[in-house]
């Protein structure tokens, strides 16, 4: 490796301040590691120009794979070599994010041998990003990887890792077993994770309640959302306790209160659970005197998605509530989204995620499709507009 | 070669994550009775069996070199009984049981320079992408512009100081890998110009029709340049989606003098009290400015303290502004109103203000 | 004739109104203070100078003979100095200056068949339309259904018991010229069937190019048919809103025993507590059921009595549900959830459910 | 007049009830009035097919007039001659609805003279209906209406007879006077009302306050809603009594007021009015202890309409605030409203309403058209789709 050294003015500016720098990582990389030192000029030079040096990227990968590596090249090759590739690989987290120090060692030896030595914890879809190497090095350090445990993630047209909060694990609120079920999607979806054969991108996000910690209403195709249907669980000596303790029940809570179910005569909280919106506020700023009931189960939401093309989405309910418990196998939303993947699959555009496509063909047309009956908790509320299709009132007349 | 291939191991999936867990979480797992933040960066988990949990939060750049993750993994070694884990906004949390350790793990870390926070009513990690480190796509860079506002902000990580959590993020692009449409402050680099068509390359490299097929306002359509086939480009229908260009490399949008930044508001993804929302454009246009883009930082800064001043307690960013009205946000920020502002999309006009339900 | 129009008045405009106006209203003219509900349809409005005006309102069926009319400006002239009005939802009302003609004026009016309400919280007048009366375009009668409609509700409108305001209103085709489409509960008559081409007449009737352009599904083509210019329609396409009949008598769309009636909740007008909403869709579909329409009457009272037991003080039928959520509406109402609810119009996307408040 | 009798056993059953009856209307009229009586036996004939029984208009009116009367023609005019011609006459009610006894039975001799005897008081846009004449009647009465002061309304392309709440002349709430105001417009734009040149309708609705009266938000292409930018007036006392007398201010006022600018201690009611929306709710529950502050005026909306064709439209914010003030000549608005009819006229298509015609070109083209600067108060919340015309910012850079 030659060690020729960069200087960075500008990005040195970025090593001040209290926040951590990144500009420190990678100077700590390029200590050891060419690509790292590469990566310093052409960001140094970016910084200047005010413009990126990637080209588009090519398809590169693993073999068997049609995804889990971005391809990546400099359009200046002349001037960094050794970033000429510099390909990331997507590995596919633990679920939650959980790691011993000896597995994230076992993944940096990795790293420090086939790639630049810089990661992202974590990219946004979940994955462990290896950022930076070569094409050569991708099947070697993929073989090491899985010696150690470690898979691919997504990437394409494809299912993509999933990911969710740590739910059960570290979380007091967890409707369901969040890391259970996305071990067990992920696991159930291998081969469509790491063989792209879908019209374009499939996200799976997991969140234990409500308060939805892994943003999955906003980012992911399939959201599964923990919650329960019984009365909130109360205990009126906490809630004494947090009032005696500078809670203004009234203003804080009773106020902020969607389904305006709560009630509090300044000794006892009553709540009409039948009105209950499960939102989380009151049980957030009182969890010691609050708990989610004890029927729990998740609603699935469908849809959501960046803005390209035709605007973001979030997602929308299409099962209001399931329960979520072992075995999965047995769950019913397997055939459904095996529905829903058919469907898209054969009528779905290329590029076009499912929530487009549910966009396009319109959500009556879609839950009829793929087998779910029309419930009103998949609505905001009823059309607005007269313009109704009425075919289905006289469909006996019809010769 | 064939060796390695034949003892390859495919579709493994990740490791499974209970290989990762402490003892006290096995123990413990869908048991957690209750939480508490006893200070900023710590949370406390007691289970029903009255065992308790310490996690420890830092911040991270998110941009880690190995020989960081190695002195991470150190620490938690030393205190942790080597148990950590990364968040769903990049922090880092390791995970004690001896709440003995909790002090000076904290003193290691700060002296690591990972500052210790982001926990209950503050503002937490940027979520954010790749920029000028990896993507080819971007209009300006992400970590930079993360460091900077950080830098700045770093009051409000460290203490629980606000009237709600505040969730910032930035995209480079208006693919949004941070899915940033979501967030009380989103900063979003733009492109500005239509793109320049490299009618050289451009029928080797892509497909026409996917090209056409890719503009959402249908400002592409087909032609022939020199007799091949290429497209052309209705400049005054172009809004710099870049979707054209994603399809297509010879599309290239990246303009230094024009990229630059917008920032969005009042976006939430949880459904507590109010249901997600989306975030709403403030701030249409900053020129990039490396390597600390003042501009982005003094407008995210600015939007923070008038929240902060005027919000009531639990209220978030985009809350507040729902009650007191877009009208008095721009006001207040000292935010100019522009025709930008109005939305000229699909739904636009559903976003008219079809009421007198205004302020004076 | 040709003397007549030389004497021949035009643009001379209404009346102006103060010819009209009794001489309390002009002395306070603008200076009103309060007003207060004694009983069901008496208003009294007090001045600054302290007097007072005395409003009795009474219902009409609107479509009115000159034969009621002037008994009305008998009482007029019996009871309030010869002074009276009509409301923007064809009340009428007598403006007195003396409480004590309120008594006897009531008694005149009951006996006449018109019964003295509508005031605070109670049902007014129907808002409604031609219909069957006058309209090429009904789908079904007006005047009619709200005679059955009100005859059930009659209590509702003689006593001012009910949770807030509701505005019922009724339209005969989707053209809606009763603007129904932001009442507490609309109803609204329907076609279900693509309208009849009438292809003799359609090329001597009607311009072939505002036929294909009037229709918002584009299920409109031109075609030939003998030779002649003539449309086809896709009747996959075709929602049945009468437009292209607007534009063209060729294309009939009244059949028998398709057109029916569709009932819509939860639209206001007034920006009081919440801004103003449209109303939406609760039954898609009854059938036409003359005279006395009973399953339409049931819907609505059915409706209404839901709404009375369950409403918090204030709600208007729409800020009621908004509270309890619409899956719960249908659960109280018992009203069928179908496929047909579901929006898929240009906005649908926005009223799919993208939250987790749901109650169960 | 043939006075052949109907036998009408469908409508019979319409005249029993405690609600008044049409029915009986029609045939007090059809005692002496055959029009009527055909009318009769056309109805019911209606009843037993569930049908209606009018064709398509003709285009028919008064000399120099393009509207003002709606051509009506039975497809059954040999079983109903008398009614073969039934057209409507809409005739201009004084602004508010006010009349003296006097002037209704003037009218009423007119339509005994000249038509079926039968009326609508009032049509839904606001005019006096006067139901069923023979073209050959039409312009007759037309002078007799004229003479007696009254003249044609609105119909087609054209400005609609305008109408308003009863405001200042008998609510104490009117922040404007909307009956001087609308008498003004029907008079400024008699020639528009009266001689359609328009790509469709155009209909103004003045509303004194924000509980709008005459529903101008819903169905007027231009509405003005009068409303306040001072203080609500608080007379303390009376809140106390209304609390007093059983009004709970803190649930039936605090918790309804949309900008939770409410407090109330029992004894005191503080509105901070900065964040009052002007809902009208407070004032409307206390009328005696609350009123709209001083600085009163209107804010000007545009747009609403019925479904057809794009589906319905509520009117948006165009202008905040204004004073409405005589001389009403010397206010901006016309100006503002001449702008949009010359842009609309240019560039809108046939059967366009100009509602239909913002959400083609955008708020944001159309103010600035019209020569409006763009303002906060005109939107619900800024856009959130980035797809942002930039234009503007590199204007000075364009060759
Ligand atoms: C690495 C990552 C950003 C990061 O720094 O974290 C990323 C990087 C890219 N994304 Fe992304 N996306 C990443 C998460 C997301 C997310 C967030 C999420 O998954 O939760 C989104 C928004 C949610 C969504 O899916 O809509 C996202 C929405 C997009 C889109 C727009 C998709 C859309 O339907 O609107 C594109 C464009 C495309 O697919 O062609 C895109 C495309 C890309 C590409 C592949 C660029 C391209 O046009 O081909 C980027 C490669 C950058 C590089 O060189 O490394 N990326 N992308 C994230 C994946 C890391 C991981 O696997 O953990
Ligand atoms: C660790 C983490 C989940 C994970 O598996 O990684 C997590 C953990 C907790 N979240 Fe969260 N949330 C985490 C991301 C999120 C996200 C997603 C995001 O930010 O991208 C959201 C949605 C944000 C949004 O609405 O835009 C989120 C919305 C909440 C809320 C709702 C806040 C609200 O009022 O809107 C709560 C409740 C609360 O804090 O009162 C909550 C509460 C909690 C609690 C208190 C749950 C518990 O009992 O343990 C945890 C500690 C919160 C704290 O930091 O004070 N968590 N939480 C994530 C930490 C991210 C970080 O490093 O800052
Ligand atoms: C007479 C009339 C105006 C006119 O010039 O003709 C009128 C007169 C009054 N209205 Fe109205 N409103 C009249 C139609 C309306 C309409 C329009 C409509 O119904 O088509 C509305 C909007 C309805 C809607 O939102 O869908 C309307 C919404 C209100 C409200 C707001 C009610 C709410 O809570 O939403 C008030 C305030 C209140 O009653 O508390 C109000 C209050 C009043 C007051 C109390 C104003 C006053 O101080 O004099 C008047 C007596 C009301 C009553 O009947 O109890 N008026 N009022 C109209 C009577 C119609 C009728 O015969 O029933
Ligand atoms: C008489 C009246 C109904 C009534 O019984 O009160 C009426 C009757 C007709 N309306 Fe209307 N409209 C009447 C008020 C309305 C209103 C309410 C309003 O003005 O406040 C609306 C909804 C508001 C709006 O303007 O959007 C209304 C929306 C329509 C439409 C749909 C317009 C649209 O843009 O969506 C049509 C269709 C058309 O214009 O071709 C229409 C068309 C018609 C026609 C002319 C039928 C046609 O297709 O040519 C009807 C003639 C019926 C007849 O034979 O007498 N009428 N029409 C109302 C006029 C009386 C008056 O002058 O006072
Ligand atoms: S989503 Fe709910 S269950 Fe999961 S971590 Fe957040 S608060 Fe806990
Ligand atoms: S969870 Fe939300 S909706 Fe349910 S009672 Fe608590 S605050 Fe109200
Ligand atoms: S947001 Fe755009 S520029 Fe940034 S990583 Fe994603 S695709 Fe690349
Ligand atoms: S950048 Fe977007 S709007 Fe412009 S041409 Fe390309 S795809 Fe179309
Ligand atoms: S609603 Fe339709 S049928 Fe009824 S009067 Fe208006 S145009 Fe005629
Ligand atoms: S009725 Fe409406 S949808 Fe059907 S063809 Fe006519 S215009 Fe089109
Ligand atoms: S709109 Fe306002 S001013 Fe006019 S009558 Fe109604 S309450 Fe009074
Ligand atoms: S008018 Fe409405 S917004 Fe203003 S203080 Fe009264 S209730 Fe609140």
């Amino acid at each position: 490796m030659a060690d020729q050294k960069y200087e960075t003015p500008l990005l040195d500016q970025l090593e001040s301040g209290e926040w951590p720098s990144f500009v420190k990582e990678i100077k700590m990389a390029a200590e050891t590691n060419q690509m790292a030192n590469s990566l310093l000029g052409l960001l140094e030079q970016s910084y200047e120009e005010r413009k990126g040096h990637w080209k588009h990227g090519g398809i590169v990968g693993v073999m068997g794979y049609g995804g889990g590596v971005i391809g990546r090249y400099t359009d200046l090759p002349e001037k960094y070599p050794d970033i000429s590739h510099f390909h990331t690989m997507r590995v596919n987290q633990p679920a939650g994010w959980f790691y011993t120090a000896e597995a994230l060692k076992q993944i940096c030896d990795v790293w420090d041998r086939y790639g630049s030595g810089l990661t992202n914890m974590h990219g946004s879809t979940g994955d462990i990003i290896l950022l930076g190497t070569r094409t050569e090095n991708l099947e070697p350090a993929f073989n090491e990887l899985t010696k150690l445990g470690f898979d691919l993630g997504g990437s394409g047209s494809a299912v993509r890792t999933p990911s969710c909060c740590c739910g059960m694990a570290r979380c007091e609120w967890a409707c369901y077993d969040t890391m259970a079920l996305t071990y067990y999607i992920t696991m159930r979806y291998q081969d469509e994770l790491h063989r792209p054969a879908f019209p374009y991108k499939m996200k799976f996000k997991m969140s234990g309640c409500p308060n939805d910690c892994v943003a999955s209403i906003a980012r992911a195709d399939i959201s599964i959302i923990g919650t329960w249907r019984d009365e909130i669980q109360i205990n009126q000596e906490e809630v004494r306790n947090y009032a005696n303790n500078g809670v203004d029940i009234y203003k804080e809570i009773v106020l902020n209160c969607p389904g305006k179910c709560i009630e509090w005569n300044g000794n006892e909280l009553k709540i009409d659970d039948s009105s209950c919106r499960h939102c989380m506020h009151c049980i957030n700023v009182m969890p010691k005197a609050l708990a989610p009931g004890k029927d729990r189960g998740a609603t699935i939401l469908v849809g959501s998605k960046a803005p390209i093309i035709e605007g973001a989405l979030l997602s929308s309910v299409l099962v209001p509530f399931i329960k979520i418990e072992e075995p999965f196998d047995d769950l019913e939303i397997w055939e459904l989204i095996d529905n829903m993947f058919d469907l898209w699959c054969e009528e779905g555009k290329n590029r076009e995620r499912i929530g487009e496509f549910i966009q396009r063909v319109g959500l009556g047309n879609f839950i009829e499709a793929v087998g779910l009956p029309p419930m009103p908790e998949m609505i905001a509320h009823p059309r607005e507009n007269p313009y109704i299709f009425y075919e289905s009132f006289f469909e006996e007349e019809e010769e | 070669m064939s060796d390695q291939v034949q003892q390859r191991l495919t579709d493994i999936g990740p490791p499974h994550y209970s290989k990762f867990l402490p003892p006290i979480i096995k123990e413990n797992y869908g048991k957690w009775k209750y939480h508490e933040i006893p200070r900023p960066g710590v949370l406390v988990h007691t289970a029903e069996s009255g065992a308790k949990l310490y996690s420890v939060r830092a911040a991270t750049p998110r941009l880690l070199s190995t020989n960081k993750i190695r002195m991470f993994a150190q620490l938690a070694e030393k205190y942790s009984n080597g148990y950590l884990r990364f968040t769903s906004r990049n922090n880092i949390e390791f995970l004690l049981t001896d709440p003995n350790n909790i002090d000076p793990l904290i003193e290691e870390l700060t002296a690591l320079g990972h500052v210790v926070g982001g926990t209950g009513n503050s503002i937490s990690n940027m979520v954010h992408t790749q920029g000028w480190i990896h993507c080819h796509s971007a209009a300006t860079d992400a970590s930079g512009i993360v460091k900077a506002v950080m830098d700045q902000l770093i009051e409000h990580y460290k203490n629980m100081d606000l009237p709600a959590k505040i969730r910032i993020a930035l995209a480079c692009c208006l693919n949004m890998c941070g899915a940033v449409h979501c967030s009380d402050i989103a900063i979003l680099g733009v492109h500005t110009r239509p793109p320049q068509i490299n009618r050289e390359l451009l029928p080797k490299q892509c497909e026409i029709p996917s090209v056409v097929a890719s503009c959402p306002t249908a400002a592409i359509r087909p032609s022939t340049w020199d007799g091949k086939p290429s497209v052309e480009i209705d400049e005054d229908r172009c809004m710099y989606c870049a979707n054209c260009y994603t399809v297509c490399p010879s599309l290239p949008l990246n303009d230094p003098d024009h990229d630059g930044l917008s920032i969005w508001v009042g976006g939430k993804v949880s459904n507590a009290r109010t249901e997600p929302m989306f975030s709403k454009l403030a701030v249409p246009y900053i020129p990039n400015n490396p390597p600390r883009w003042p501009e982005v930082v003094d407008a995210v800064v600015n939007i923070i303290d008038v929240w902060r001043k005027y919000a009531h307690k639990h209220e978030r960013v985009g809350e507040w502004i729902n009650r007191i009205g877009w009208p008095k946000f721009f006001k207040l920020t000292g935010i100019e109103f522009r025709k930008e502002h109005i939305d000229d999309f699909k739904h636009a006009g559903l976003t008219y203000k079809r009421s007198v339900h205004l302020t004076y």
